[in-house]
This record gives C-alpha cells, structure tokens and sequence, in this order.
C-alpha cells in the first residue's frame, strides 16, 4: 500500500495536533527521543512555519529545504549538527530566558494530576524510599515555566499516568488550580495548553484550569477515555473527533520527516 | 634567573595515573559530556579500576550511563545531575534506578537550571544563586539544600541555589596543545561549567596537536589551560566524540542488559562479569580498546 | 498552507531607520563594543539626528566615547556602565565627566563584575544576582538599587544587584547572514551578555555573507537570531571591527578635543561643529564616510 | 648611549618591583593603558615566569618566545590578538573566578588612603555633587576582591592622591585596618601588597595593616615622599633603596618589551 494513501496513525495523529498548535517564528526544540514532538515540530516548520528556530542536537538547525530530514535515534548524534546554523552552549540555553518567550516547549511525564502538575523523579510517598525511581527532570521544570506555554505528551494513556495526586511535582502546571495558580507564584509562562495521547487531546477548562477532554482521536470513544484516566475528566457536552492530518500534512510527514516510519510503528 | 632552572614552559601531557592521583575517597568530581557524548572514559575505567569509595559525582547537566556505571560500581555515594539515563538505550539508568531505590547512593534533586545556577556559584564564588522556575514544586522537599527565600530587591518567592564546588573535573575533548588548551568540536556541551566550578581539571583528548594549531583559530579553545592532559584516543567509548566517532550502540546495550539484570533481579553476576571484562580487566585503556576490537572501532567512524 | 502566503523564510536585513523605530524616548537601550572597538556608530549617530530624549543607555563593560557622544549629544540621561573613556586618548570620557558633575546625567554606578550580573539577571528573568566583591565598599550608598543582604543558605553578606533589562540594543559584528545569524572575528566582548539582556537586538554588520558561509563554521555564531541586521560597511568608525579596520586615533581626537573644550570652559561650540559636521549634517552613514573621506578609512587596513 | 648601559628610569625601576614579586605560574593581565605593570608583568614572564598566562587584549598570549613584543596603545587594537592561544569573553572573565586565585592584579586610583583603600569614582563629599568625576571603577572593585592579591600602581606621589580618607572607596584595601579586615567581610584574595609610586614602594604592616614605606627609589629621600603623601606613613629605623633592574632585565625590558621607550620618557 502507498503510505500517503494509508490511514494516519495514532503517532502521526498526535503530531499533527502538536504541529497545528505551533505558529511562525516561534522557537522550538527538537528534544531526545521525542519522535511525535519532533514530527509536529517539523511539521509544522516545513508547512507554515519557515521563520521558526529549531533546535535539533542543540544547535539551530536549517532544515527547510532539506527534501528528507534524517533521522537520528541520540541527540549527541554529531551528524545531525550538519544543518547547524549556530550552535547552544548547554548552559547558555538553560540561562539565557529571554528567547524562551517565543518558546513552545514539550515535556513527558510519569504522573499527570488534574491540574496538569507532572512528575519525572519517581514513584512512591516517601522520597527517601521511592517505589520506582525516574530519570530525573532534566531540564523540564524550568523550559515549563520559561516558555510560552508547554504541551504534555504520553505515549500511552494510563491511570498509572493519569493520577489524582503526583506523588512529586518536578513540572508545576495549574497547582490547585485557578488562572492566578502561575501567576500569583510570580512565574511567567503560558503553562500546560494540551495534553496529548495516543487516545485523546485534552486541555484545561478557563477558570478551574482543569483537566478536560477536548477532542478524541478517531477510533476511540469516551469510556475508553475514562476507564484509562485515574481522576474524572470534565467532558464537555460535544467532544469532536481530533482532526487527522491532510493529505498533505501525511505527505510531508511520511516523505520528509519520518521516513524511517517511527510513527507508524 | 636561576640557570639550574631554565625559563621553558612545562608540558601539561600526564599519564591517566597522574591524573587519577588527585582523587580522594569523599571528594566532590565532575564528569563532562552529554548523555550519549563525550564523556571521559578512560578516567571513568580508572576511577572504578583504582576503587575509589564515597565520591560525590557531579554529572553531565544530563547524565549517560558513565554514572550509571559509576553507581554499579559502586564509587559513587552521592550524585548531583538532573537526569541519568541514555535516552532510548536506557529512558532511566538502571543502576541509577536501583541503588535510588535501595537506598545506595543519595541523590542531590535539581533540574538543569538549577544544576547550572549552583555550577556558576561556585565558580562565582558565592554561597547560592537564585533561581524562579522550582516555585511551587517540590524540589525543596526533595532537596533541603536549595531554599525558598524572599528576594531582597522586590521581595518575590525565588528557590537559593546552594553552589556546588568540583574539586576535580575531568572532560573528554577533541585535541589540546601541550600546555593545555583545550579545543571542541561542536560546542562541548555543558564542559565550560564544570570547568568553571572546578577547582582543578584534567581533560583526555583524542589527540595533542601543536600550540600552532590552536593558535590558528584560538576562538575555538574552550579551557584556556587544564591542569593535566590525557592522551585517549577512542577515549570516549562506548559513547561518542563528536567529530571523531559516534556512539557504539551495541556496547552500551551490552552494558545496559548487565545493568538491568542488577535493577530488576539484584542480580550482580552479569554487571561483574561486564567489569571484569571491561573494566578491571585491561591492564590500561589501550587494552579496553582491544578488548572492543579495532574492527568494531573502525565501524563507528562518521560520514 | 495558504497558498497567499508561501512558507519562506523572512530576511531580517533592514533600513538603519527601521532599526530606530523600535526606540521611543525614555527607553532603555543598550550599545555594544569595548572601550575604542566595536560599537554600533551608525546607530549612534542615527540615535542623535532622531533627536531621542531621556534613554537610559546601558553601555559596554568597558564604555568608551560612543557613550560619552550620546551624552555630548543630549541623548542619555542615565548611564549604566562601569567605565566611560577612551584609555590613553581620553582617560575619562570628557561630556561623561562634565554632565555627570553638572548633574545633567545620573550614573547607575557599578563595576564589571555588578555590571554582568545585573544583566545576567535580565537574561534569567530575576529580580537580581548576588555578588561579593563590593562589600565594605561605596556601592551600595552611591547606588541605593545595589543592596547588602544575608544570603539565604550561610548567612553571608553579599550584594544583591538589580536586574538591569533592556528594551533594544544594538551591536556591531563582522557578518551576519540573511537570517540574523551573527559572527564576529575576534570574540565579540560583552556583546553575547547584552544579548541575552534585551527584549530585542539589532546587529549592524560590516557585511551580509551567505548562509552557507555562517553554516561553514556555526560555532562562530554568537547571536542566533537577531532582530534585524543593518549592513554598515566602516559602521565602527572612529573605533575599531576587529579584522577590519584599527581605530582612527586622529578622529577620536578631534572628538576629543571638542568635548574637552565643553568639559573644561563650558563652551559647546567645538562639540556643536563636530555634532554638525559629523552626525547631524551627513544625510546618512555614508555620507558620514565620505565627510572622513576614503583616503582617510583605507590608511586603517589592519596587517 | 648605549640603551642597556642607560641607568634605569623610574618606570623601568617600578615595572622590576612589579615584575620582582610575580611567581611562575601565576595568571596576570596585561591592563588598558598601563605600560608599567605591562612591562613587569612581561618582564617576569620572559625571565622565570614561562609558566605563567599572560592576558594580553582579552587573550592568552604566547610571547615567551618572541624577540619583540609590540606594543599597541589601546587593549582593543586587534592586532595584538595574532599571539592569542585562547579568547576570554569578558563576561566569563569577570564572572569565572577560579582562576583567580592564581591571579595578580594591578589598580590605579584617584585616592588612596592609609589602609590601601582606594577611589576610581570621583572626588567630593556629596556623590550627587562630586567636584571631579571619575572614570568608574571599571573591573577594579571585583578583581582587587578575586584575586590572590593586587599593587596599588600610581604615576605619580602627589598627596592629592594619598589622603587621610577616600571620599568614595570602589576598591577595598585593608578597610579600617586589623589583619581581618577583609575576611570578617568574607572577602577572598590576600589585598593589596605594595603600592608603587614614582618615588618608592610602599607595604603594609602587618598587624595594623597601615600604609609603610618599603624602599625608596635611587635618588629619593624620606623627606620627598613624606612632602608628598598626605597622611603619616609608618616609617622603619631602615629604609633600603628599591633594588634596581640587573644588566640583563634592563636588556631584556628596553630590547624586548619596551621597544618604544614608553619606559624611558
């Protein structure tokens, strides 16, 4: 079967909702082992986005007239720096913030809470005595507050994931709650905007800045929603089917950006 | 001028030993590198060949697997970087995983920002930095260390970033000239803030070139005269050097399956016999190296 | 994509006046260079035939007579910088020294090491960094916005430095491409740390070269992304762009002089002809150049 | 005249008692518009300190080995930069500080007082008011603190310049006196050692840390500098002459470093 003509994939679904969110200019990181991230990413710098600034390897990579942007599987894969235009220090990256205002930023998580404070540090009520001990949490505490606004993304969607209560909190999204929670810490950003799945997108409702379903990817109902989230959702009335990508956006995505096919997987 | 003593510059080009010899049991290190990059190898294989005990290993600002291995070898007793894994080869470092849980090593909780503001005090010579993005998570209870405090200009709630002093770092590069100059390619990562905490560094490099060398494009030198000089070619195996080789994926998933077995059924056997083969085995680095294989070696050049 | 608006890249290649509307009166801006080199002359000169009023000017580290013209001109009227002379050809800035005891500026006193953290500060969105040296000092009673406080981790006595955050700044580099990818020979000073401080850069360049040409060597790129790029071929001049062109001592004299003559006898008339003659008659920057004349700018060459 | 048979100047006189007090290994720079710490700096570089790094326009320069060593008027002139093994960007310069403690400063002043603190801001009771506005302090405040220690170097012994007290003080000598006066500040680096004039070397006594004279110049009496220092110098029963440059630092500063007689004007 020709992969154009093939039904997007869940992956590629959930790209293309990343993609669609991002506008021209802003600044976005292509980070380790993110395949979704950097194919919306990508995506979206290839259709609409020419004046974005990706980061790929750490570097300021120009990749737009690249006919297929290959894949690597490590960030410190030096071959990638082939389309540097500038490289980031590692530490100027992380100090250097005022960029970061037109910066959209993608974080991953071991536990989500309703509010869309996330955890990367580990399992368990006692931090002397984690039940499972994570990777740590990188740089995402910080590129969730400086940043614009952030995307979580999941690769499955769990009740493990989805809990009421994190255990730690190494990202802060909406705190209690309330449009003042990030505010009223003194911190800048937009904050969590979706969280995306392989079985839904959900944002957070104006004013409680709770977790609710915002659309459902095609193939997936309600229930299965619900039966997969450790703590109730707010479902509006009318939840709209996720909108898969074009032909187009598939073209480009299959052709250019992931021609390895590890969306497809 | 005393004519015993003649008016020459000294050669900084040590051997791994005379690096090594700077390192006490208790002492705070600093590792260079990035995850799967350019991380001192050849002085990892030392510090766990030599059985150093207690140390306090400042990481990369994300760490790879040469902690990791660290921690399995049991040479790290405190680890002070923001994550520790090797990206799709390990999303967590398995010993990592296993001796945080055990309760084996203790680990200082910060995220990259924090891990930088507490390097650059340090080399700033003063007791913290402030930092706004923790506000309102739990990294002061995970972390005593770093404080909420009240800034003194404006009275905002900022998290006091306690400075984190190396007492010796070691960093993997591409080349130095005799006397310590130490030149990258790509960027060298997070390297130039741990340099700059450290109170002393030793940089092994894939090779020494000539002083004019450097001087023909000095922008480039990143560490205007490290204290010592190793020569290590491959140096940085199994994990990349940008420039020279990329990362061997297969060691590492050698290394990965050993480490997992210890997380998952605490059993040691296979992390031993991956030591023994690998680490304590080779009588010097250049063994290692053979004990990969040259063919293998050759199979990572880049394009 | 809408086909109305095809998906290319924006050249970030402006008009000098383009650059300017981004400042209103009462703006804090911020100058690159070092003390005779590097700074953005073709933005000086165009900031004081715009007749702008009450900025603040964060200068270099090191200022030199760029600042000390701005003051000359009714421009500035607040300095922040450490330093404001032109070393040997003017060991204090003259209309700095004549403004500042007239009262006609105030000065945001501080030293280099204050200076970088105040703009580090700005780049890390806090309301200040701490610093040590200064205690026991005049600082923070000559300058009231410094304040001595108890670290929050020891209890140590340190400077809190205010944010110093800026609204435009403007450099001078060697090249940049189409895309504000900026590179310097040389290394640029301060530059990257004013940089990092403002909310928008604009670069002007001595020449636009190709994006492959920035992509020959991208660890050059000191600025990755500037606003907008102002071609200013002799853009430094009187003061130097490394690799370029050395400063022209007799120029800076000339400048000298007429500023000395307002310092020392109050009479502006010298300052009034060079004003004149040199920033406010020129049409544009090069018609600057032809009034220093060719024969004069090729005896700069550097070997 | 022979230029090595010559008797050495004031300036040559003062650059070896900078140079004299410089041990191998140890960081200096080679400052704007100094041409007398330049020369001792230089001067024990060639002569016993190979091993020390030598900052000279921003860069660590390699010149142990050249016959000449030009001199250029202004610390930008780029052409100084062709014997730079390494750049410093001035922000990591001024914010690095490891490296200092193997550094040796020199500092000029506006006013000097007797405990060695000193005032590059101006000159008057009232700051919104100063009679005479100084340059600013430029790096002096923090490099006098970070560094191992630092020489108070003037051009000339003029009791403007040394004064009971400092109307400002933008660099930290031994404040009210006391061998702690610096560290119960928590001040790092030894302070200031010798203050060079035209006319002797000055220390500090230990103890009291109060301003004493060290040697006199060939030629000067005790009467001159007293004349000449506006506050009571603590004078030994022995004040020795400042031992002047050998035969061969003599050679060495005029045929080497000092080319252009900056020294011997």
């Amino acid at each position: 079967m020709n992969t154009i003509t093939m039904q997007a994939t869940r992956k590629e679904i959930m790209a293309t909702v990343l993609a669609r969110d991002l506008v021209d200019g802003e600044w976005v990181e292509v980070g380790a082992n993110l395949p979704v991230p950097r194919a919306g990413v990508l995506l979206a710098h290839l259709l609409w986005g020419a004046n974005m600034s990706v980061m790929v390897a750490m570097t300021k990579a120009n990749v737009l007239n690249e006919p297929v942007i290959e894949e690597f599987e490590l960030i410190t894969d030096h071959r990638a720096t082939r389309w540097a235009e500038a490289y980031y220090l590692h530490n100027d990256l992380v100090e250097n913030m005022k960029f970061r205002h037109r910066g959209v930023f993608f974080a991953g998580a071991l536990q989500i809470d309703p509010f869309g404070n996330s955890n990367l540090i580990g399992i368990g009520k006692d931090y002397k005595a984690l039940k499972f001990r994570g990777p740590g949490a990188i740089g995402v505490c910080n590129a969730t507050v400086m940043n614009s606004r952030f995307h979580l993304v999941v690769n499955s969607h769990d009740p493990r994931i989805f809990v009421p209560k994190c255990d730690f909190i190494s990202a802060l999204g909406w705190g209690q709650g309330g449009e003042d929670a990030r505010t009223k810490l003194g911190l800048p950003g937009g904050g969590p905007r979706y969280v995306v799945t392989p079985l839904c997108v959900m944002d957070f409702e104006p004013g409680s800045k709770r977790m609710r379903l915002k659309s459902l990817h095609p193939g997936v109902d309600i229930e299965e929603v619900k039966k997969n989230t450790g703590f109730e959702l707010i479902i509006p009335a009318k939840v709209p089917t996720t909108e898969p990508p074009s032909a187009e956006e598939l073209k480009v995505l299959r052709e250019r950006i992931d021609v390895q096919g590890a969306l497809r997987q | 001028m005393n004519p015993d003593s003649p008016n020459v510059r000294k050669k900084r080009i040590i051997e791994l030993d005379q690096a090594l010899a700077h390192v006490k049991d208790g002492m705070t290190i600093g590792i260079g590198g990035f995850i799967n990059s350019s991380h001192p190898m050849h002085v990892v294989r030392g510090l766990i060949k030599k059985g150093f005990k207690n140390l306090t290993v400042v990481g990369p600002a994300s760490s790879g697997l040469e902690i990791d291995l660290l921690i399995a070898a049991g040479v790290a007793k405190k680890i002070i970087a923001p994550y520790v894994g090797g990206e799709a080869l390990a999303p967590i470092g398995p010993a990592f995983r296993a001796a945080a849980e055990r309760g084996l090593i203790e680990v200082f909780e910060l995220d990259e920002a924090m891990y930088y503001a507490a390097l650059r005090a340090a080399a700033q010579r003063v007791p913290f930095n402030p930092w706004r993005s923790g506000v309102g998570t739990s990294f002061p209870e995970m972390n005593p260390m770093i404080k909420s405090f009240k800034d003194p200009i404006n009275g905002e709630t900022l998290l006091a970033i306690p400075a984190v002093n190396i007492d010796v770092a070691f960093l993997h590069a591409a080349v130095s000239d005799y006397y310590g100059n130490v030149q990258y390619i790509g960027h060298g990562y997070g390297d130039r803030a741990i340099y700059a905490a450290a109170d002393k560094t030793f940089v092994q490099v894939e090779k020494v070139v000539s002083n004019e060398e450097i001087r023909a494009d000095p922008i480039k030198t990143a560490i205007p005269g490290a204290d010592g000089i190793i020569r290590a070619p491959f140096g940085a195996h199994p994990y990349s050097s940008p420039g020279h080789y990329i990362e061997d994926k297969a060691h590492i998933k050698k290394y990965v399956q050993a480490a997992t077995a210890w997380a998952k059924t605490n059993d040691f056997a296979p992390l031993q016999a991956y030591l023994d083969e690998f680490v304590l085995g080779p009588k010097d680095p250049i063994e290692y190296l053979e004990r990969v294989g040259l063919r293998q070696l050759l199979t990572l050049n880049e394009y």
